[in-house]
């Protein structure tokens, strides 16, 4: 049981971050692949965290994930906003 | 045991003191710890003459779990000529480092950095642990770097850049052998390597090392970057950068080389590395001859004068270690070591001296400046017999041991090389001493404090005075030698 | 269960492979940063997978990785800012109009 | 399987290792190189050498990198990350794959492996990571001086700084957005950081930590609240940051002489007494690694905009 | 085998370190050429150390106070090459700058 749920929320993880990647090859500009990759990889992470969860061996392991996953959360969020806010001065330096 | 731990961790409470205590407060710390680590210094040498080596294995952990230590008579004497040079160099910078001269940047940094460094230079002097080395010498190294670029000039901090990629390729290089050798024994104890079971990659580990060690001591042709560094520098950093740092490095080389792993050296590299230091010789003695600025030429002779020091390889090494004359060579090729060292931070505390008192080095601007600072003039001339080798300087017995060595041994070709060095020295050596006692003067000299200029006057009576005993230090430097080579005596 | 970690941590390292296109083609800066913050992402993810595979003390790796992710990106957003220590988020950036320090770097 | 994993892992290590040697582009190199540490920690984690995975993620891939990034934006500014075109050298390169052919080489050529034995000195030794024995008790030495090297490179970098702006706050004068994603960002990591790296120094003595790591981490956190401008930059002129930079070398050098007068010599550390003492030298060591490194990352005092 | 793809990966590190600290001439990429020789060492070492039976704890210490002197040199080396932009425009080495 725990196994099937982990082969499912990891593998909507790797889907999620392969969505990510090809987005930010694919899509023509850069604003759009910002918007791809943050989408793609916090759900991606969230998924493979998820998944993983249902393999631990103790509830530390499992908040430890979280706690990762909520890190990785709020990084994402404040770099991708600054990040993009930078891209905005970047194209419009001269 | 006791003296071997504070003659390490004194310069380190020294130089974390004048880190953290206020600027008042900083020089007089700075000089006690100086002080301490002189009175530590000898009180080593002491044991180490009455009852041999001394070896420590660092926190009750013998290798190859643990680090050793082991001051033998070649370390401790190493030890003694670098504590000579930190109290004249101390002497010297409170002078024209302080910070009411220098500013209060120089005045904070220069005295943790020359506290830092003699504290990596005696770590690696008694050192017994290949990595424990490369530690030692990467903090030589960032220390040595920093020192270079303390002026804050732009040729300085070119030249101290220049310095760090090289220090760090020879670092790396270095780095590659020990990792070769650990990953073969298992171990990095010079003791416990020496008797190991020789594994096929050893020859590359030997190669990967002394590559590394010898772009660090600036051997030919690995040279460009020492001249600009040492002369960039302010003149009591130079004379720790020239008389001390490619010491660490050329110890670490004959460690390797006489004690870790002897018996692969053969005839051809023996050579190989002797011709490169011949090499050295010209080379560095034909740029000292080319230069017009009294530091850049004190900083090419550094090149040759190194460069002597490589003849011991194929004359007390290999197969040639039992022979009798082997104990001779080994010994020249220390006393070159240790005269080198005091006359050359002799020779840049002087250039020191000259440039506070007319702010030029320049040969030409430097005419007559033995009338106004006799006592300079003189500690120079000094500090010039012995590089040129003339009795009865310690200079003069390095190379009349090399010399005999060479005719003993049948190899009388390397004996060309201390005789026809002599003559290059005396050469480059010529024009900044007649500029110096020229009867016409360039410039009017600022007068220097008396106590300053005897400091530079005694490092090179000491290059001297050193000759005349030489009895004692040559007892003194076979404590502890290692054995096969021992065995010619 | 082995198998499908082992296939899920290559699968993730082959798209990390195609962000690390992204770095190489650009164009612009931002292009790379969001590309390597991607990276980080799916290190921290391989990471977990192989607390999985081998030993739940890796975990702790994965949240360091997670954090220094962070201080890497927000270090490329100061640096990006015309005098290196700014926050794009400011009100257009105080122009002291020195005539410097306004130039793109190459995107090559 | 794990054969396949292995080498796309190593596979893309040489792909971002070539990529940032070969690609132009001062810049690209440097993004390319702070991916090369994060592939690398992956790399330390397949080892099963999960300490210095952990170094490796915060210091190689983390710091170095941030410390690369603040440089090539000073150099943008002082007009000076441009490179000029890369040419192809031959010499470079033959030179390059003789040493990397000795390499492989020399790995085919190893006798049997031969680790010293370690299982009588481990119960001595105060702690169950054996490799924070190795650091802190076996081979304390070279952890000493190599906190020492990192306090060096830190007063030679000052050394650096122009006369007139020594007695200006370090590095550059950060600012933010009050209230804006940023200076919230900084409020918010600080407590995080902190927790996890003092939990590396305690889990150290048993489990994957460490007094480096820690510090790293620490310092990461420090290093992002002084940029979103929550905590001011320190001066060198402060007593109370000389003072943290010295503390732990000082407990260290104070420890081991203390191991020299009461128990069987410098660095000795009697069993009993071994893991508070470790545990001890761990913290302090760690206060002064985070301040070296965030000052080292911020660099020497700055005259303040005029560097352009 | 898995320790003989690391082991060469370490060796093929090196090899590309040594070729961009040689080949190229703006610092910054050669203090990034510098780490990744020590890390390709350090792979190799590590690669070295895990051969035997359990993993030996001393090459990964010596690993980490590599790590840690490597960064202490990068810092130093970094701070050096914006000292030498500032005071003279480039980040070349001044006989390398005109010769690209």
């Amino acid at each position: 049981m725990a196994d099937i749920a982990t082969y499912v929320l990891t593998g909507l993880g790797l889907v999620f971050f392969i969505a990510g990647t090809v987005g930010l090859i694919r899509f023509p500009d850069q604003f759009s692949r910002l918007h791809a990759l943050t989408k793609g990889d916090n759900l991606g992470l969230g998924f493979i965290a998820l998944g993983v969860a249902f393999q631990t061996e103790t509830w530390a392991q499992v908040a430890m994930l979280l706690l990762i996953w909520g890190l990785a959360l709020l990084a994402a969020g404040t770099v991708s906003q600054l990040v993009a806010r930078a891209a905005v001065s970047e194209s419009q330096k001269p | 045991m006791t003296a071997l731990i504070s003659w390490l961790v004194l310069p380190l409470f020294a130089a974390l003191a004048a880190i953290a205590l206020p600027s008042r407060a900083r020089l007089p710390a700075a000089l006690l710890g100086v002080g301490l680590t002189v009175v530590a210094s000898i009180w080593l040498t002491i044991e180490v003459w009455n009852t041999g080596a001394v070896t420590v294995s660092l926190g009750g952990w013998r290798p190859p779990i643990g680090i050793a230590l082991r001051a033998d008579g070649l370390g401790a004497a190493l030890g003694v000529m670098t504590a000579l040079v930190m109290v004249a160099v101390a002497l010297a910078a409170r002078h024209e480092l302080a910070a009411k001269v220098a500013g209060p940047r120089i005045g904070f940094g220069f005295w943790p950095l020359m506290l830092l460094l003699w504290a990596a230079l005696n770590a690696v002097y008694v050192a017994r642990d290949l990595f424990n080395l490369y530690v030692g010498l990467e903090l030589i190294t960032l220390t040595a770097v920093a020192l270079v670029a303390i002026s804050g000039k732009a040729a300085a901090i070119a030249a101290a850049l220049r310095y760090l990629l090289f220090a760090l390729a020879g670092s790396l290089l270095y780095l590659a052998g020990v990792v070769l050798t650990y990953a073969a024994h298992g171990t990095l104890d010079i003791s416990l390597l020496a008797a190991r079971t020789v594994a096929p990659g050893d020859a590359l580990a030997l190669g990967l090392m002394t590559a590394g060690l010898l772009v660090k001591t600036a051997l030919f042709p690995f040279h460009v970057w020492l001249p600009p560094a040492h002369s960039a520098a302010p003149a009591p950093a130079s004379a720790l950068l020239s008389a001390l740092v490619p010491k660490a490095s050329l110890l670490i080389l004959l460690r390797i080389w006489f004690e870790a792993m002897p018996e692969l050296a053969t005839p051809m590299t023996q050579s190989a590395l002797a011709s490169l230091g011949a090499l050295a010789v010209i080379w560095g003695g034909v740029l000292a001859l080319l230069q017009s600025r009294l530091k850049l030429i004190v900083a090419y002779s550094t090149v040759a004068q190194l460069g002597y020091i490589f003849l011991v390889f194929p004359l007390a090494g290999g197969d040639g270690a039992a022979q009798p004359w082997a104990a001779g060579a080994w010994t020249g090729a220390i006393f070159q070591m240790l005269a080198h060292g005091l006359a050359k931070a002799a020779m840049f505390l002087a250039a020191g001296i000259y440039i506070a008192a007319i702010g030029s080095d320049r040969l030409g601007d430097m005419r007559g400046l033995a009338r106004a600072l006799p006592m300079t003039g003189f500690a120079f001339a000094l500090a010039s017999i012995t590089l040129l080798g003339l009795p009865p300087s310690a200079g003069f017995t390095a190379k009349y041991l090399m010399m005999t060595a060479a005719f003993a041994s049948g190899q009388w070709a390397w004996a060309l090389v201390p005789a026809g060095g002599g003559l290059l020295a005396a050469a480059y050596l010529y024009r900044p001493l007649s500029a110096i006692f020229a009867r016409d003067t360039a410039l009017t000299p600022r007068p220097i404090p008396w106590a300053w200029q005897t400091v530079p006057l005694v490092l090179a009576a000491l290059s001297v005075a050193l000759g005349l005993l030489s009895s004692i230090p040559f007892e003194f430097l076979q404590i502890g030698r290692p054995e096969q080579a021992a065995e010619g005596l | 269960m082995t198998l499908w970690l082992h296939t899920l941590a290559i699968a993730l390292l082959v798209s990390l492979g195609g962000a690390l296109w992204r770095v190489w083609r650009g164009p612009s800066q931002a292009d790379r940063m969001m590309a390597a913050q991607l990276i980080g992402t799916g290190g921290v993810a391989v990471l977990m997978v192989l607390a999985a595979l081998q030993d739940w003390a890796l975990l702790v790796v994965a949240f360091a990785l997670a954090t220094l992710a962070a201080l890497a990106a927000v270090g490329f957003v100061k640096s990006e800012s015309p005098d290196g220590a700014g926050d794009p988020e400011e009100a257009p950036p105080v122009k002291k109009m020195r005539g410097t320090g306004q130039d793109r770097a190459q995107n090559g | 399987m794990s054969l396949v994993l292995d080498m796309a892992l190593c596979a893309l290590i040489l792909g971002v290792g070539l990529a940032t040697v070969a690609g132009h582009g001062v810049f690209r190199a440097v993004i390319f190189f702070i991916t090369y540490g994060l592939l690398l920690a992956i790399g330390w984690a397949r080892l099963g050498a999960y300490d210095v995975a952990l170094a490796e993620a915060a210091i190689s891939a983390g710091l170095t990198g941030v410390l690369l990034l603040a440089a090539h934006g000073r150099l943008r500014r002082l007009r000076a990350a441009e490179e000029a075109p890369l040419r192809p050298n031959l010499p470079a390169a033959l030179v390059a794959t003789g040493i990397a052919l000795a390499l492989g080489w020399a790995w085919f050529a190893l006798p049997d492996p031969t680790a010293p034995d370690l299982t009588a000195a481990l119960p001595q030794s105060g702690v169950g990571n054996p490799v924070t024995a190795v650091l802190l008790n076996f081979r304390a030495w070279d952890t000493l001086l190599e906190a020492i090297i990192l306090l060096a490179a830190l007063i030679g970098l000052w050394m650096l700084a122009r006369d007139r702006a020594w007695d200006n706050p370090l590095g550059l004068r950060y600012h933010a957005r009050a209230g804006g994603v940023m200076a919230s960002f900084g409020r918010v990591l600080p407590p995080i950081g902190l927790i996890f790296g003092i939990y590396l120094v305690w889990a150290g003595a048993e489990m994957t930590g460490g007094a480096f790591q820690g510090g790293t981490v620490l310092a990461a956190v420090c290093l992002v609240s002084i940029m979103a401008d929550v905590l001011p930059a320190p001066r060198i002129a402060q007593p109370a940051w000389r003072l943290a930079l010295v503390f732990g070398p000082g407990v260290f050098l104070l420890s081991g002489v203390a191991g020299a007068v009461f128990a069987q010599g410098f660095l000795a550390l009697p069993p009993e007494l071994a893991k508070p003492a470790i545990v001890t030298i761990e913290a302090a060591l760690t206060l002064s690694i985070a301040v070296t490194l965030v000052l080292l990352v911020i660099g020497p005092p700055d005259e303040g905009g005029q560097d352009a | 085998m898995n320790l003989t793809v690391f082991a060469l990966t370490g060796a093929a590190l090196v090899g590309l370190g040594v070729y961009g600290l040689i080949a190229r001439v703006h610092m910054l990429r050669r203090i990034m050429a510098f780490n990744l020789i020590g890390s390709g060492l350090f792979l190799f070492f590590g690669a070295a150390g895990a051969r035997g039976v359990g993993l030996d704890p001393i090459p990964q210490a010596l690993i980490i106070t590599g790590i840690v002197v490597a960064l202490s040199a990068s810092a130093l080396a970094v701070g050096l090459v914006v000292a030498l932009a500032r005071s003279s425009g480039t980040a070349c080495l001044p006989d390398e700058a005109g010769d690209t």
